[in-house]
């Protein structure tokens, strides 16, 4: 059993993740966040319960997918939102927009847009933390697609082999875009023992359960920090909206029949809530907080500027290029 | 003949392929989803059945590697990314095998591979959805390289890539796809290795390849209006170059302007550029001139984006000066559109 | 128990390896094979087991170390020798040399110096084998460092995604050059459950007796052409020879004192021999055979002009480019 | 000062650069193997250990990762492959990656990952093993690159790409680790960028790069048998070029010949001669030239690979050429080597 206040907190972080994606999706027909999107509604305990367990000395790597997990590492949601609309006050000042998010302050070392090249970087920092005798960790975030890519099995490979201090927290939410497993994956292969066949230990648990997960990645993070070596674990987990964009795209067909609906009634916030029960007084005041913390983001970033265009070709290189010319 | 989109014509270069030879198979992230790849697959599979048009894992180095042996075992694949930045996975299967194997190994080793990768552009796509490599492919010898820039060649590159007997790397901006057209019916193709001179002049020559074409016939039109006529070709091809059209018109005009949707450095507007100083320095009357993208990643901002793209704008200021023009008739250009970073105001996003 | 006539056949194809790579050894300090050679020395018992399963309609796939597969695939040893001479008479007419061999007359598609690059081709072959209803398969030869490169594992996913016709015969010698299984590859972690944890159906079988490989390839490649989806097959073997080069390298030091040895006693020609004992006179006969072949290749490829170097730039393209300069 | 072959100079760099900095790290297949990469990683592993100095799987792709992820943990990584054609395999993480952090993510983002790329040539190395592929990284945004050519810049510049905060390429030829010379004692940097201006003359300015400027340094020592004066600009840094040498250069002798190790099309050297092209037309007297690899896989055979390396006669033969000469030093050039395919006749395979 958790304890109330910790469970609180993962409810609050779910509930933040949630309201922040919708508020996104509800301004993107505007047309001010002028990126690709790619929302996490639906899979926020997975975020929310791995990140639970890591410190921001612990570094994360992301995928196109990364709002969530930028969010529940403590990421800054003013930060978040001025970077989808390419503000100067972004995270990246903009220059990375949705699917290049980053923030050394709170360990979110990198998200990128290219399925699973993060995962090596991750692999490489967790590789630096052990050069350096640090307790931190690293946790890779990756997809089900991510997981076909080879660079995902040399980069376990090698962290086998160097017992590296990094968890592999894979949301398998059954689809690459609108391709499901089946097209992709051998029937019947399980995502867990591909991962103990490569040399990784690995771990299912109910990626809408935000305290099995928490609970889960709690111990495997100790022993990633006892130096067990490397650990996989896989949350099954939907996407309620399109892949790509605000909306939702069930019509389409590519889901079978009902397939959402069930996802929906395993809502990872309302089983939350159900068995938590939250006091009515504590969860209208978090709502209503996080309503004001994200109307406030949004009209911060509308009214930040871009970055200068004058500024557009600095900093390609840390030590300046001095073309000779 | 029709009057339709590029998009369309690529679809139908891929039924009328698809239907011409049993051997030809399709592959590619999405090609039988909802979206069918900006609609260019659209009916491929429900026509030619799964075997020969189906999706993929997210794999592209051992995918390319696959329709490598497809080839060698007598298919013409067809395989299309839907950003070339994905493709950089794929490098060593593309350089190190499909572009050498016909001449390390002979002749049953011919390798027809047709490799569609979009190309980018506008709508936050950044640093890593907007990458312009045609200066890498050209490089490599073994390959072939193609860039349309309308529908009719659009379609009937596809179709000569397809058929070809060597891979062909099928670079396709994404901003063509809405170029409208009149396309010939049927299997015709246009040959690799061809450019068009698409408009006629005298006072200079401006080469240009893929979209950057629509941008060059708005400036030609505004100099136009100013008396001055430009010659504008469109590559077409970009390996092999067609050296001898680009030559015949810097003979006639004296001036050269590449323009390039690639990094400056290194790019094949440079290549060109460099042949005609080496080859026809006697034909050049001035210093030939380069427009490209910047050395720089491209960032996602829309604020920071303007700069990155070679715009008719652009284009007009940059034969003014090499003409020496006082005047500068930027009024005659078409109005820009409300954003820089889409192709037109009907579309809304996200890609 | 296999007859007596199949067993004579492989204790003669496994002398034709043999012989010739000794051969090979023996001429290419003269300076005459004037490109990088790996010799199979050792590893006979599995190129000429696994290709006994093989017809000509069956395709195959190298690597660096490919001699042995191609002789056992049936190549023309004429023409092998004069390849690693570079001569116009060699089977891909000197372009190729040692690391690239092929030869389409006996189903030899192609060995390549890029560890793990053939890989995916000869899976590509057999998805068109499969689109054509051919029954014939296709059999990827690759190392125990191969297996590392990310691009087996996406190969062997789509492999066994679409259920396609392919073997994968590893030939486990331990060693990627000098770097022994550990520093490469998780403590303990056994290649079959690896090839079985990403979707293929695996057998290991000793590498140095060559009935026991081309009994259980057999059986595999049956299964195979009756569509039951791709297979590994891991065979434990041992170089004895450097890594590239004709030379003894033991006196380096990278392999434990005394493994090589060990191996060396299984030798699987001397096992194969002790195992069936071919009549004196079909033996003496059979090895000179091979001595004079083995000669004559030499002779014949010493002997052989190179290629034109008016040829050197032929052939790049199979439709020529029309360079409108 | 002492005199050293490249491959020592090297091997001095790495030692060095780990002892002055616990951040470095160095790993590549082969770097604690009896070989120890040509003797350049000699020591390494039992001067700084197993944990600092490390062999890897033969997987390039995530090993370049690994590298990137542990630089921005703090650490310089230098990453060592054999033949840099096993790197194409890591394309996407040198160019989606390593070169575009820094400038999409911002300060926080630096990545100081050197990454030696050995280039083949001659023995049989075949197509695979023989690419130059600088014009490839020379086009990326982000990316340095240099190609030493002899053994102090070998040095120099291995120990500035080491303890510079960007991703480096350094460009290693095979046929250089044998070149011998003084080198500085000592952490003696040569700084990125600048290219050496090796002997000065005023008749023509050749550009040359890595082994190619031992040829070159032949060539110019027979055309001065003959009175003609050359000046030889070794370029050593290929991104960002040192244009202002060149140019300075150019401005005195009026003639251009670039060499390039890397197929034609697309060179580095043709982007040098479109940039004088553009920018300093009126320097020019005469049109500029290259000599470059052809555009074509290289063959394994011995008797098909003379041709695909310039060497001192075909330089010779080129200025002679550019400046009209009647009559060609070439009897001044010193005595061909046995064989084309070794860097001498100590050479007995099989790398
Ligand atoms: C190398 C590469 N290939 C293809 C894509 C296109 N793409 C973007 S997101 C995505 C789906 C990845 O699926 P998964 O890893 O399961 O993540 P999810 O979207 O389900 O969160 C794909 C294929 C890409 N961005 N990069
Ligand atoms: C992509 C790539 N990386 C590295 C090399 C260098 N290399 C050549 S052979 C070899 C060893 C491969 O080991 P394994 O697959 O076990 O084959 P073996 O030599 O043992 O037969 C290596 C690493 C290469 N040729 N290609
Ligand atoms: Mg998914
Ligand atoms: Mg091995």
């Amino acid at each position: 059993m958790m304890n109330r206040e910790f469970s609180l907190q993962l409810l609050h972080d779910m509930l933040l993740v949630r309201r922040s994606e919708e508020a996104i999706a509800r301004h993107y027909p505007q047309q001010q966040m002028r990126c690709p999107v790619h929302l996490s509604i639906g899979q926020e305990a997975a975020a929310v319960g791995i990140c639970a367990a890591l410190t921001h000395q612990d570094q994360a790597v992301s995928t196109h997918r990364s709002h969530a997990h930028y969010l529940a590492k403590g990421g800054d949601l003013d930060a978040l939102i001025a970077e989808l609309h390419g503000k100067a006050t972004g995270c990246c000042g903009g220059r990375g927009g949705s699917m290049h998010l980053s923030d050394r302050r709170v360990g979110f070392l990198a998200s990128t847009a290219i399925v699973g090249n993060s995962i090596p970087v991750g692999v490489g920092m967790a590789l630096s933390q052990q050069l350096k005798r640090s307790q931190a960790v690293t946790c890779v975030f990756l997809g089900d697609g991510a997981v076909e890519e080879g660079v995902f099995y040399e980069a376990a490979n090698f962290a086998a082999v160097r017992r590296l201090p990094v968890l592999f927290a894979c949301e398998n939410n059954r689809y690459s875009v609108y391709a499901g497993l089946e097209k992709r994956q051998p029937a019947g292969r399980k995502l867990t023992a591909l991962a103990e066949g490569i040399g990784l230990r690995a771990w299912e648990v109910d990626g809408n359960d935000v305290e099995a997960v928490a609970e889960l990645t709690a111990d495997v993070v100790a022993s990633l920090r006892d130096g067990a070596g490397p650990a996989f674990i896989e949350m099954p987990t939907y996407r309620w909206l399109e892949h790509c964009g605000h909306a939702d795209d069930d019509h389409l067909g590519y889901r079978p029949e009902g397939e959402l609906a069930a996802w929906q009634a395993r809502d990872p916030l309302m089983a939350m809530l159900a068995r938590i029960q939250p006091d009515a007084a504590w969860l209208a005041a978090t709502e209503s907080v996080l309503a004001q913390r994200i109307d406030a983001a949004f009209q911060r970033a509308l009214a930040a500027p871009y970055p200068s265009p004058a500024s557009a070709f600095d900093g390609i290189y840390a030590s300046p290029l001095q073309e000779n010319d | 003949m029709a009057r339709i989109h590029a998009a369309q014509a690529i679809h139908d270069a891929l039924h009328l392929a698809m239907a011409a030879d049993p051997g030809v198979v399709c592959y590619g992230l999405g090609i039988d989803d909802p979206k069918r790849i900006f609609g260019t697959t659209a009916g491929l599979q429900e026509a030619f059945g799964a075997e020969r048009v189906f999706d993929m894992p997210t794999a592209e180095n051992a995918m390319t590697g696959i329709g490598i042996g497809a080839a060698l075992g007598g298919m013409r694949p067809v395989m299309c990314h839907q950003r070339l930045d994905f493709f950089l996975l794929a490098m060593d299967q593309l350089v190190n095998n499909a572009a050498k194997w016909r001449y390390t190994f002979g002749e049953g080793h011919k390798v027809p591979l047709t490799l569609r990768l979009i190309l980018g552009r506008g709508w936050g796509q950044g640093p890593t959805h907007s990458q312009n490599l045609q200066a890498w492919f050209a490089h490599v010898p073994g390959l072939k390289v193609v860039m349309p820039a309308s529908a009719a060649d659009a379609k009937g590159l596809l179709l000569s890539a397809i058929f070809d007997d060597d891979p062909v790397v099928f670079l396709e901006h994404r901003w063509i796809h809405a170029a409208i057209g009149e396309v010939p019916d049927g299997d015709v193709r246009v040959p690799i290795g061809k450019a068009a001179t698409v408009r006629e002049g005298d006072a200079l020559t401006i080469v240009a390849m893929s979209y950057l074409v629509a941008e060059a016939h708005h400036a030609c039109r505004a100099l136009e209006q100013a008396g001055v006529y430009c010659e504008l070709i469109d590559l077409r091809t970009i390996k092999p170059l067609d050296m001898a059209t680009i030559r015949a018109s810097v003979a006639r005009t004296g001036r050269l302007l590449v323009l390039d949707s690639g990094f400056a450095t290194g790019s094949v507007a440079g290549e060109i550029i460099a042949r005609i100083a080496m080859d026809d320095w006697s034909l050049l009357r001035a210093a030939p001139q380069r427009l490209a993208a910047p050395d720089c990643p491209e960032p996602t901002s829309y604020g920071l984006t303007r700069q990155f793209y070679t715009e008719a704008g652009d284009i007009v200021r940059a034969a003014g000066k090499m003409l020496g023009l006082s005047q500068l008739p930027l009024e005659a250009l078409p109005p820009a559109r409300t954003h820089h970073d889409v192709p037109g105001d009907w579309f809304t996003g996200p890609f």
